[in-house]
């Protein structure tokens, strides 16, 4: 509650800061527009240029971005524990990896899948799974020596191990890493679509940034920033902190 | 490769991936999208693929693949490609567009007055907008590569900014950014570029991909005769044209017929300046080479 | 599995088992068992005393598998390279219940690992062994809302319900005050004596090795058995037994005496 | 050694495949160029285009960048132990910014320091600010409660806390959260270098990728690549694993 | 509550101290402590003995300022809201070390806080300590390679190096054999009458209460005091000593008999 009560003060400091600064005219009006402005950009991009359509997409390819990059964070992350071989291996393709630039890929990204979705998602993908693997190696290996043994002795298998011990043991890591993820995914979303524009499957709030920013209509680009943190509100409060209450705080873990 | 997947269904139904860039010079395609345009003009059954790209080099990349069979982008990037031996050819120009160095310092009057702390913004070295630039230091400073380390690169938008908070002294821009960015006060015009660029002369181009140009001339023929009929319907109805328009720029009717009516927006399929360019980009070090010929690197339609 | 005795095949068989940890690099590394040799045969119940530091800990933690050595350990004639259900181990730490389990889930986990799906009779079970460490009413909670006792008695539990061949318990009632000691270690010698279970057990209470165990040993600082002897007194064994005092005594001198 | 002759064969490898994806022809070679090809583009990029020059610029920027980062970001996140309304303030702070792209800052950035190596700073501090910032929160959180009773029964202020108790004992989430810094310092200041490309002050890799993509020099980009993934290697192996070991592995708080 | 020494200020007074830990929020809370009042005086050793889980740790926990609570406890007058180094406690779990800290260097810690620089000094005081609990040898080692016992005693050396004025310990003898116990227990006993420490220790072992006791309080199921006994018998203390025998068997029957 009182959590609650301090970062809505924070927020509405932060809009009035905004609204000073913007009246007392030291920066270019067209750059640093009024929150009514924003507002206003705000209420148009839903009610005309399909703000919403474009966000709802957007959400449907952080999905599956986030889905297929989660899922294969997980396998060879689990693999890793399973042979050291592939864990030598995989430690290093993660290294490097997450080292290379999204548009760096493109042109093996486009050779690949053309141009479309399938090329979006990949880019989405490979923002996410070299961090999010790196916190979920991390923290297997962080797991306290005792719950591995525990879990040997009880006579649980190789796979068993990383459901059954290493993947709650690490639940800490684990959900950072989730967070993190989510959070990248977002922004090689959008540094994607502003590449990628339009395709037949339609637009998203990348490409409406992109548009605006293009006919200099920062207050645009401002009213979908607005939108994006809306969506993480939601996400961070809604979804992160009740599983966070629901696991790690449950079992005393982290406070 | 791709392309194979791409323009020849098991069905009879083709199909063609047209990729084209945004802004006020890719009018043309608008049209065509909005209206079917290539549908109406393909004797059968067509299912058209439109995507937004932001740069030249992914539209390249996509070339190169054989992912995109006909596509839009600016004249440098396109001798760029064709030079480096993509695939494609020029089926002809798309549009022109006024082009203008604009300053926010008062003393700049000319590329001389430029001092080596003044930066430029150009949206990309290699650009057109780059070349322009280095045209007009060959003619008055005698070197294409004068003011090469005044640049910085950056996109229209981000140029405008930094041009209006100070960043930077100059920007060689097109429309709509001239326009907007001469609605302030402070910003005006430092030099003509008129005497190595005139108005008219070519900015966009459309391209195919020898594949289709080679295999499916029936799609070729449609996309030409599209385009044409897209820049006829432009040119003759010029206010519905601009109704039409003002929507994805974001503007007013008004304000869009306005920008359309500059002399130096002309939308036709036959512009020159092309091969100036290619042979300006040889000789001057921003291309390998320069093509053989016009012929070579266009279709028919263009020349 | 059952082990059918031909003759008499030691259930646990060591020989010439050391173990020397590494010091990170640096120096030599730090010998805790040396060349130790020992054998168990089924349902004996060995009780090890000996100095804090000494390696029975270690010891404990070889024939469970849970360290590389050199030298062999088998068990029932094969050779020990991993932790397995044959051997449940207790350990010493307090957290070594896992914490995203209830206490009943933790109670329950080994068994469904082993293939026991019935939930009916997975409750059955763990309320069974909880209520023998009387800690039915907590069954609910997690480890981290129990004491240091409690969390000690949930896994002598989880161990009791596993009943394995053989029960490594290293202090497992270090924690615990006489009186749920005492009904602990009756319940132990309950098992111990109906299932056949095999049991090493590690203690520094003299009192508790005499009365539960069929064997003593006294490991030495530098970790060797110093003592291995049979205990004779005839079960149940109180204080007040024929022989107890001489036992108590002579294990109190070998612990007292250095070296 | 055996971990390291895993990765060496696993290198050779891909090498190996990549040059009989080339061999069988199924892609432009424009796009998919030879080893050969890609070998002498390195070297024509060291010997004529600058790349050495460029390599270093850019591992100036950051150098920065990360020093910049990782201060801030322990500074936020030992205040957000110190005081509990910081915290929430600077959690939901953190939550939101990381969503924000870099693009969408740019305009404000600009107006805000300029252009120059500044605003490509900043944009750097802020790709690896906030995980970074992210890792230490959340390994801040998951501190066993008894180092921290610990250190308080020891006399230790709330300053004292943070980095006589928190800090080590969260160290392995600190070091994720470091590597993690450090690949999102390349991407960002890659991205940022293509967004605000110069031929005066000084040109980075990500400039060089820049052009060689807009010259249709697929090759190139790849060797920019290679230069990359070999810092990354040197990095990775001879700066993070040393850290590795004379921290966690030595403290017994990871494999 | 039959210290009321009137004239001295209590070193400890706590009054109605009432622990409830909430359940996550399902269920009622569980009262773990229950309106206790209990005040002690400069220089007294008092033991705890109590079944497990009955709230001894809390109890400690609580006048530690570990925990939130309601009722008062004062130190010296003064009411404890937070850890003070005045109070230093010995936890009940085997891992209060610093891991990323040696041995040697987990004992001068809380001496370097307290503003001590000098090396030399640091390390003489850190020597005297782990020597006193036998570790010296072990002073360049990590946490993770002590045995239990080892580790316990590590807590033990640094709270003896601090000399505070109040001294918490939760069962810090549990793990270690009777050798090392017996010479830890005559340790303690010499600080405690040579610097007046006031001693609060919890244990299961009814001998080492008595023998190192001023004062005996035991502790019900419920969480309360069920006796608080001044030790008579004169120090020291031996199992042989006059009334030794009744004093254990009353607290024997004390904790056997339910509630
Ligand atoms: N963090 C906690 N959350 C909820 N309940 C707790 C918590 N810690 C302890 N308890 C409960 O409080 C009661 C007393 O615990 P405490 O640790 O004080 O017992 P104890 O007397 O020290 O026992 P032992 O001798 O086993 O250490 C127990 O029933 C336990 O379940
Ligand atoms: N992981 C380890 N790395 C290095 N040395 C270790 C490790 N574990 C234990 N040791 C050392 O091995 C020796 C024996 O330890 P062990 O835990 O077996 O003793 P123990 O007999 O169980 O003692 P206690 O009764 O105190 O539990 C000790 O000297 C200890 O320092
Ligand atoms: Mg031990
Ligand atoms: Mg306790």
């Amino acid at each position: 509650m009182k959590n609650l009560r301090n970062q809505i003060v924070f927020i509405v400091a932060v809009l009035v800061v905004w609204q000073v600064v913007y009246q007392m005219g030291s920066f270019p009006e067209l750059m640093f527009p009024s929150l009514g402005k924003i507002f206003q950009s705000l209420i148009k991009g839903f009610s005309r240029d399909g703000l919403g359509a474009m966000t709802l997409y957007s959400l449907s390819l952080i999905a599956k971005g986030l889905l297929i990059g989660i899922v294969l964070a997980f396998i060879l992350s689990g693999l890793s524990i399973v042979s050291k071989t592939f864990y030598s291996i995989y430690h290093m393709v993660v290294s490097l990896c997450d080292l290379i630039p999204g548009v760096a890929l493109l042109p093996l990204a486009i050779l690949w899948m053309g141009i479309g979705e399938g090329t979006i998602i990949l880019i989405v993908v490979h923002s996410i799974i070299w961090p999010m693997s790196r916190s979920i190696m991390d923290g297997f290996r962080a797991v306290p020596q005792i719950y591995i043994e525990s879990g040997k002795n009880m006579g649980l298998g190789k796979l068993g191990l990383v459901t059954g011990i290493y993947i709650p043991a690490s639940f800490s890591y684990i959900l950072s890493g989730i967070r993190t993820g989510w959070a990248r995914a977002w922004r090689g979303l959008i540094s994607a679509e502003m590449i990628f524009g339009t395709t037949s499957s339609g637009a998203g709030i990348g490409w409406f940034i992109f548009m605006k920013r293009t006919n200099v209509d920062i207050a645009g680009v401002f009213a979908a920033l607005l939108v994006i943190i809306a969506i993480g509100i939601v996400v961070e409060y809604g979804v992160f902190h009740t599983i966070e209450k629901m696991t790690l705080k449950k079992w005393g873990m982290s406070r | 490769g791709k392309s194979q997947k791409s323009t020849q269904d098991s069905g009879d139904t083709a199909k063609v991936k047209i990729a084209y860039q945004y802004g006020l010079a890719y009018a043309p395609l608008t049209i065509m999208q909005e209206q079917g345009l290539i549908e109406k003009n393909y004797d059968g059954d067509i299912e058209v693929e439109w995507v937004s790209l932001n740069s030249g080099s992914a539209i390249n990349e996509g070339m190169a693949s054989g992912d995109i069979d006909v596509a839009c982008m600016g004249i440098a990037p396109f001798i760029s490609g064709v030079t480096a031996g993509i695939p494609y050819k020029m089926y002809g120009t798309i549009a022109a567009q006024p082009h203008e160095l604009l300053t926010n310092d008062d003393s700049i009057h000319s590329l001389k007055d430029i001092t080596d702390d003044k930066k430029i913004s150009v949206v990309n070295v290699g650009s057109i907008q780059h070349i322009l630039l280095a045209m007009l230091a060959k003619e008055e400073l005698g070197d294409a590569h004068a003011l090469d380390n005044n640049l910085v690169a950056m996109s229209h938008p981000d140029g405008m900014t930094a041009l209006m908070s100070g960043s930077v002294a100059c920007q060689l821009t097109t429309a709509p950014y001239i326009f907007k960015a001469k609605e302030q006060d402070n910003i005006k015009e430092a030099e003509s570029l008129d005497s190595v660029w005139p108005e008219g002369n070519a900015f966009i181009v459309g391209l195919v991909s020898d594949d289709l140009y080679e295999n499916q001339p029936e799609i070729y023929q449609a996309v030409v005769d599209a385009t044409q009929e897209a820049m006829d319907y432009i040119n003759n109805n010029q206010e519905e044209a601009a109704n039409i328009l003002c929507q994805k720029e974001d503007v007013t009717a008004e304000t869009m017929l306005g920008w359309m009516q500059d002399p130096g927006c002309v939308y036709n399929m036959k512009l020159p300046g092309v091969m100036d360019m290619a042979n300006f980009m040889a000789e001057n070090d921003f291309a390998d080479k320069a093509p053989e010929s016009f012929e070579a690197i266009t279709t028919e339609s263009a020349r | 599995m059952t082990q059918e005795q031909k003759g008499k095949t030691p259930v646990l068989d060591v020989q010439n088992l050391t173990k020397i940890y590494d010091n990170g690099g640096k120096g030599d590394g730090n010998e805790v068992l040396k060349n130790v040799n020992f054998t168990m045969n089924e349902g004996e119940f060995v009780c090890i005393l000996g100095p804090s530091g000494c390696g029975k800990t270690t010891f404990l933690r070889c024939i469970g598998g849970f360290e590389t050595f050199d030298g062999t350990v088998k068990v029932n004639g094969k050779e020990v390279t991993e932790p397995g259900t044959d051997r449940i181990m207790v350990f010493q730490d307090f957290n070594q219940l896992l914490p995203w389990k209830t206490v009943e889930k933790n109670v329950q986990y080994p068994l469904k690992i082993q293939g026991l799906k019935d939930k009916t009779k997975l409750r059955e079970i763990s309320d069974a062994a909880l209520e023998k460490v009387d800690l039915l009413s907590s069954r609910t909670l997690y480890p981290h809302q129990l004491s240091g006792g409690m969390k000690q008695r949930v896994a002598i539990a989880k161990a009791l319900a596993l009943k394995p061949q053989i029960i490594l318990m290293d202090e497992p009632f270090a924690s615990l005050d006489a009186m749920t000691r005492n009904h602990l270690q009756e319940e132990l010698m309950k098992l111990h004596q109906k299932e056949k279970v095999t049991v090493i057990f590690i203690t520094h209470n003299i009192q508790e090795a005499v009365c539960l165990g069929t064997r003593i040993l006294v490991m030495a600082k530098q970790g060797g058995i110093k003592m291995d002897v049979p205990n004779t007194i005839p079960k149940p064994v109180t204080p007040a037994s024929e022989g107890y005092g001489q036992m108590w005594d002579m294990f109190n001198k070998a612990l007292h005496q250095e070296g």
